[in-house]
């Protein structure tokens, strides 16, 4: 079948289809039910995988391929406009990658209701994909907003005993998270409409808008705040254990390896690349609150006992390194942190699904509970370690490249930087001496990365090589034959991403390039330019450079 | 002869009907089993309505003498009555026979209801208004204290009914105010008398003309507050919602509501249209902006502390009526926002229509006669019981939250953007914090339904089943997810219906 | 046409009427009495009716209002036996005292806006206010709303038979052994007495 | 001194207002209702004084017009004579006070049967 003309729709809306054919799938034919989800899901992953290849009936413009783009609602300006580029590439994929693998995994845990499980993973497949390559915002609000159902559902109705608290926590922190933007994104469109006279919510249209610094900020902080409470910055973050704490093994993967991503991608592609100029004002903010993110998640991480609070602490952690990153603007720091994204995708997915098969032989997710583990489940631990290490960023695993790429990426960033003793001139102008501070983040960041390393092999050395006290841990089973079909792909991804980062920056980087070349020239003329009232900005700002070759790797990375 | 009556063709259609019910009900031997009729009727007349907009205007045969006016608003809200009616009477049908209450009565009542309804979105004279309200109201007063041995029905029924005439009779005083000063009944006589245009002899009574008129538009918008349940004359929606049948709230709550945002329009729009009276600073558009922030704040504030879901459902309709109020505080405004106001609230009263008949069917559908779902607790653990009627409130439920991409959502979306695009930020970042605090009432009854289970010996809603229901609620659902996901087709129509209303 | 001074005679005792006969409806503790003054205030209503030249309304404020509805009224107070005459004690919910004084200061305001208005009066014809001429307004340009109005009858009709009627409820009546007045929710709590059958019908 | 519409349209606000203080004081759905009559009847009186003082553009003392002329200068082209749009509708509300008392009457009656009683404020199970 050849679907790559629509390979984007298919992607969007396949998962969807399928969750609805599932709800017509007797319950008493369970067997069906999950070979129907993992067949469709295995399906769809096999489909994804086509946008590797090469440049099949791409549109070269702005770096975007497999472009599909039609009028929705026309009276609004509102299209169907999808399309993937170099950074949600990678996004896409994981999601594919992770959905059949979740679904798999869980169908050992979740026993009741696997129906309404499969079809609210299937669905929310569907809306996180469909976020990721929206290049409609409005398309993308409907998609982001879509998601929230099915997660809630996941967490509050296969989660575990405070369950609904933290499910409403999550929908209601997010529900509200988003609205501002929804007005951000409104008015944005009504001044582009005041503008040219036309309405559109494209993304690639509104790029051409400009605004004073006072208006920027406030729609760029409209945006941030959504953003913000999915990624989930500090201080923003406080729904993020709870959930991960009562959602299922599987929801609780899904949560971190993917929809976290969505908070990052967004304030990557919308919020810095519509806002270049407010972006650049709070930039420095940005980046103490992610490095505050990093030491603070790490720290609370340290003094956790519960096993997947522990996880969901260190998330935080690995998400300030995707922030620091994105917020460096350099080359580096961009692909770093889009690899970051995908290799926290892996290697939390993979912690989180190896807790859960601790939780299952236990019923208890409490780390003094269990010691000596390496003799009882020898391969367990094995794989525990392997994964422990990827988290940590070892080298040889895919988190050395992506942490090490931020860290280089931030220190190298003349971006980041504070004024200082601000002088006003004659003419009213300020000038004031600037100080690169990149360099402190970067320590920093360095600094977590070895908090990291501390209380993960704490653990790590507590639960597998520490002193047996508990008899129940003395007969463990060890990995059975479902575990190890869920964790194989996770490890052999690991270290493809570890040993040949290049196959995957070389689709990275070209799109971090273009889309900084996009993002500067439009910060220089915005700067250049202020005016009281919004303006357009000229269209050629908005052409990227011709991108490099396919496999020629990017400038400015070490 | 059928020239000069096309025009009238959906009210005679819904006229006529109503009476044939009735005649049917007198000679049938058994009672009930009018609902699928009752049904097509309102679909006949709806989409007799749409047929006639097709055929094209002008509309007037000389027979309406500026009583009516049949515009293309008129025919967009008849079809929207007529969609709602109809499905309304379908849910009673599964719900009167679930609960031993069907006689013949119940149907030819929301036939005639339904027909004021469809006079008053075409009145254009206050006189025409009243009538057309008051047989609207008798119908529905009779339809609320139709559970004859039910005590709180009876009282919902005494309550609306005192409250309801109350609101007529300020109504009518604001109405005899404005023929005292005017000489005119009908709006575009009223307006003309009183914001004549070119030469005019000196009036020694100007002033005592211009401050009558200010009353009698106080007195009238009163009464429109009340027909459309806004605070400060919200009182009496939660409980007659409460004590109603749930039938008759399912219909009290879409087409009254419509009729009501129809002809408020329309009155304000043409009466009280012109500059002075609907200056955007001091004119009643200012009042109703106020009226429209307690509207939908009060409205989520009390529903957040119910526990009965009818009753938190009463109060999520005011709130609802103060996201309305938004297109209608909008609506006078000139340079197309007017008409895209109007277009907004045309779209919400639609969206709205489906996404509440379908709420209200899930409800009926959750419970049986006995054990009938009444509160939160009710409903725990109706997932496993029944997950059809959870999966279905469920989904109604989220399209009045507005979550994409149902039809809640897209016309919550179209009245802010309308917001937005006018300059009024401040209005519409109420509306968008007023959803959000919305969601979490919403979401008490998910999370009761899916996530908890009943407690031991408690009251718990058994779910009934019953064919009508169940389609009424598939039919609702596809309008639902019609008007999220596609919705150009009706906002082209929305807005070719607002053109002429708006100023 | 009466002159001036006959007619200012004539209001001036009218208004009296109706303003005495008007609070005289809404202060009496008994209701049979407040009927009686809403039928005082009817005949005043109809008086100054004539005097503003209005003979068709006149009669049919007699024949409707007198003929019908304080009739109706009278009826059901007959019906309601000692019922009727329910006090007014007791704290409501609602104060009462704060709407009615808010109606009041509306009232005068009203009423002070209003008196100044004073167009000249105009001359009008011998046939004004006829039963010819109103008559024939009614079924000329005003027959779409009159029709209108004979829906709303039939509705009113319908209405106030599915409201009131009902055979179980009959036998109630007659033999006076309705619903326990005890228990103040005599159906809602218990549903099997829904309409229709079950122990409503057993409890009669 | 004579009689002008500003007197009648006063005397029709003090009713208006009776008969509102009437419906929020009392307690007695009956006497609710017939406040509720006051109030229209109120209207009524508004309605065909007003209809009295039509302004037209025949001035006081001049020649009676002929009807037509009189509807005609209304601005009414109605084959009916004199504008009676006042009257009208007074002739409409009295009709629908009608039908409403006949309702709310089997309300109250309906309710009495449950209650034993037509206090308004009897009605309160349903609580806000």
């Amino acid at each position: 079948m050849n679907t790559s003309r629509h390979l984007l729709s298919v992607l969007v809306w396949f998962p969807a289809l399928a969750a609805l054919a599932t709800l017509f799938i007797p319950r008493q034919a369970p067997k069906v039910m999950r070979a129907w989800a993992v067949g469709s899901s295995l399906f769809l992953f096999g489909q994804s995988l086509q946008l590797l290849i090469g440049s099949t009936h791409s549109v070269q413009a702005r770096g975007f391929r497999f472009v599909e783009d039609h009028a929705w609602i026309p009276s609004l300006g509102i299209r169907y406009h999808l399309a993937v580029d170099g950074i949600s590439l990678w996004l896409v994929l994981l999601t594919t990658f992770l959905t059949p693998l979740t679904l798999y995994v869980s169908f050992g845990t979740i026993r009741n209701k696997q129906k309404e499980f499969i079809a609210a993973m299937l669905l929310l497949q569907s809306a996180m994909i469909g976020a990721f390559v929206s290049l409609d915002l409005f398309l993308f609000y409907v998609f982001w907003e879509l998601m929230l159902v099915p997660m809630f559902l996941i967490i509050g109705v296969f989660g575990g005993r405070n369950a609904v608290y933290a499910a409403v926590k999550f929908f209601l922190y997010t529900f509200a998270g988003s609205v501002g933007m929804l007005l951000a994104i409104l008015y944005m469109v009504s001044r582009y409409k005041g503008l040219t006279g036309n309405y559109s919510f494209d993304y690639l249209d509104l790029l051409r808008l400009a605004f004073p610094l006072s208006t920027e900020k406030w729609l760029f902080l409209a945006f941030a705040v959504a953003f913000a409470v999915k990624v989930p910055m500090f201080p923003l973050h406080t729904w993020l254990p709870d959930a991960h704490t009562e959602a299922p093994t599987g929801g609780s993967i899904i949560l971190a390896a993917v929809m976290l991503k969505l908070g990052t991608y967004g304030f990557l592609r919308f919020g810095f690349g519509l806002f270049p100029f407010a972006s650049h004002w709070i930039g420095p903010t940005v980046a103490i609150l992610a490095c505050v993110g990093i030491l603070y998640g790490a720290l609370v991480a340290w003094r956790q006992h519960d096993f997947k609070k522990l996880v969901a602490y260190s998330s935080v952690s690995h998400l300030g390194f995707v922030m620091l990153g994105l917020t460096a603007r350099t080359p580096a720091g961009l692909s770093g942190a889009i690899l970051q994204m995908v290799n926290h995708g892996i290697s939390t997915g993979a912690l989180f699904l190896l807790v859960g098969v601790l939780y299952d032989r236990r019923h208890t997710r409490d780390v003094g509970e269990f010691g000596g583990l390496a003799k009882v489940m020898p391969w367990y631990a094995a794989v525990f370690v392997v994964v422990t290490m990827s988290s940590i960023g070892l080298p040889g695993t895919n988190g050395f490249i992506g942490e090490f790429l931020v860290i280089t990426g931030s220190f190298t960033s003349d971006l980041l930087r504070v004024s200082y003793r601000c002088m006003v001139q004659g003419d009213g102008s300020r000038q004031c001496e600037v100080a690169s501070i990149g360099p402190l983040f970067a320590m920093l960041a360095s600094f977590g990365v070895v908090v990291g390393a501390v209380y993960m092999l704490e653990v790590v050395q507590k639960v597998f090589f520490g002193p047996n006290r508990n008899p129940k841990n003395a007969h463990l089973p060890d990995l059975n034959p479902r575990e190890w079909t869920g964790l194989v792909p996770l490890l052999a991804m690991i270290f493809a991403v570890g040993l040949f980062p290049t196959y995957f920056r070389a689709r990275i980087d070209p799109a971090c390039e273009s889309f900084l070349a996009v993002y500067n020239a439009r910060r220089t003329a915005i700067a250049q330019n202020q005016r009281e009232e919004p303006w357009l900005l000229d269209e050629a700002l908005l052409t990227p450079p011709p991108p490099a070759g396919p496999q020629g790797p990017a400038g400015g990375h070490p | 002869m059928i020239q000069t009556l096309a025009p009238l063709a959906p009210i005679l259609l819904m006229a006529f009907g109503a009476v044939a019910l009735m005649l049917i009900d007198a000679f049938q031997d058994e009672e009930g089993g009018l609902a699928m009729p009752a049904a097509l009727v309102h679909f006949v007349a709806g989409s007799t309505a749409l047929l006639l907009w097709k055929r094209g205007l002008p509309l007037d045969s000389g027979l309406l003498h500026g009583y009516l006016v049949i515009d293309k608003t008129s025919l967009f809200l008849d079809a929207v009555i007529g969609l709602g009616g109809g499905l309304a009477s379908l849910l009673a049908g599964g719900y009167l026979h679930e609960h031993k209450l069907e006689r013949g009565e119940y149907y030819p009542l929301l036939g005639f209801a339904s027909c004021g309804a469809m006079m008053l979105v075409s009145a254009s004279d206050t006189l025409m208004l009243f009538v057309a309200l008051e047989t609207m109201s008798l119908g529905v007063y009779a339809m609320t204290g139709y559970r004859r041995t039910s005590a709180r029905a009876l009282e919902a029924a005494l309550k609306y009914f005192l409250l309801g005439s109350f609101a007529a009779a300020l109504l009518l005083a604001g109405a005899a105010l404005l023929y005292t000063v005017t000489g005119h009944t009908d709006f575009a006589g009223i307006a003309q008398a009183l914001h004549p245009t070119g030469e005019q002899p000196p009036d020694p009574f100007l002033v005592d003309k211009a401050r009558i008129s200010i009353l009698a538009m106080l007195l009238i918008l009163a009464a429109l507050a009340f027909k459309v349940g806004a605070v400060p004359f919200h009182m009496w929606v939660p409980d007659t919602y409460e004590g109603a049948p749930t039938s008759t709230t399912a219909y009290m709550s879409v087409v009254v509501k419509t009729a009501a945002f129809g002809v408020f329009l329309r009155l304000m729009l043409t009466v009280f249209g012109d500059a002075g009276s609907a200056s955007s600073a001091a004119g009643w558009p200012a009042l109703m902006a106020w009226v429209a922030v307690l509207t939908m704040t009060v409205g989520n504030l009390a529903a957040l502390v119910q526990t009965s879901v009818k009753r938190m459902l009463a109060y999520s309709s005011i709130a609802h009526a103060g996201y309305l109020l938004v297109g209608v505080v909008l609506a006078p405004r000139g340079g197309g926002v007017g008409a895209v106001a109007v277009a907004s609230v045309l779209f919400y009263l639609l969206a709205y229509t489906v996404s509440n008949v379908g709420a209200f069917g899930a409800l009926m559908l959750a419970g049986r006669r006995g054990a009938e779902a009444v509160s939160f607790d009710d409903l725990a653990g109706l997932g496993k019981r029944h997950p059809w009627a959870a999966f279905a409130l469920t989904f109604f439920l989220l399209s009045l939250t507005g979550v994409p991409p149902t039809a809640g959502f897209f016309g919550k979306f179209y009245i802010v953007r309308t917001a937005l695009d006018s300059g009024l930020g401040l209005l519409a970042a109420i509306v968008v914090v007023n959803s959000a605090v919305s969601a979490y009432y919403y979401l008490g009854v998910i999370v009761k339904m899916f996530m908890k289970d009943p407690a031991p010996g408690a009251t718990r809603a058994q779910p009934m089943a019953s064919g009508t229901i169940f389609f009424t609620l598939v039919g609702a659902a596809l309008g639902v997810l019609y008007l999220g996901l596609l919705p150009e087709r009706v906002l082209s129509l929305a807005l070719a219906a607002a053109e002429r209303a708006a100023p | 046409m009466p002159s001036s001074k006959v007619e200012l005679v004539a209001f001036g005792l009218l208004s009296l009427l109706a303003v005495g006969s008007a609070v005289a409806t809404i202060s009496y503790r008994s209701a049979i009495r407040c009927a009686v003054g809403l039928f005082f205030h009817i005949l005043s209503l109809a008086g100054l009716y004539m005097t503003l030249s209005a003979h068709f309304l006149a009669a049919v404020q007699l024949i409707v209002y007198v003929g019908a509805v304080v009739v109706l009224f009278v009826f059901v107070i007959m019906l309601l036996g000692p019922a009727a005459d329910a006090p007014d004690d007791g704290a409501g919910r609602t104060p009462r005292w704060l709407g009615s004084g808010a109606a009041v200061c509306v009232g005068a305001l009203s009423a002070m806006v209003v008196l100044s208005y004073r167009p000249e009066r105009v001359l009008r014809p011998p046939s004004y206010g006829t039963l010819r001429e109103v008559g024939g307004y009614l079924f000329g340009p005003a027959v779409l709303p009159f029709e209108l109005a004979s829906v709303l009858l039939t509705a009113a009709v319908v209405g106030a038979f599915a409201v009131a009627r009902g055979h179980h409820d009959k036998v109630r009546l007659a033999t006076g052994l309705g619903p326990d007045a005890n228990n103040p929710l005599p159906s809602d709590q218990a549903p099997a007495a829904e309409d229709g059958e079950g122990p409503s019908g057993g409890r009669s | 001194m004579t009689v002008t519409l500003g007197h009648y349209l006063a005397l029709a606000s003090v009713l208006f207002t009776t008969g509102a203080v009437g419906f929020l004081v009392r307690r007695n759905a009956l006497v609710a209702l017939m406040s509720i009559e006051l109030m229209l009847n109120a209207v009524n009186l508004t309605l065909v004084a007003a209809n009295r003082w039509q302004p037209s553009m025949v001035p006081a003392g001049a020649e009676p017009a002929t009807p037509e002329a009189l509807a005609a200068a209304a601005g009414y082209a109605s084959q009916s004579a004199i504008a009676h749009h006042g009257q009208v509708f007074a002739f409409f509300v009295i009709a629908v006070a009608a039908a409403e008392a006949a309702v709310g009457l089997a309300i109250v009656l309906a309710f009495y049967r449950l209650r034993k009683t037509i206090r308004t404020d009897a009605a309160d199970t349903l609580k806000g």
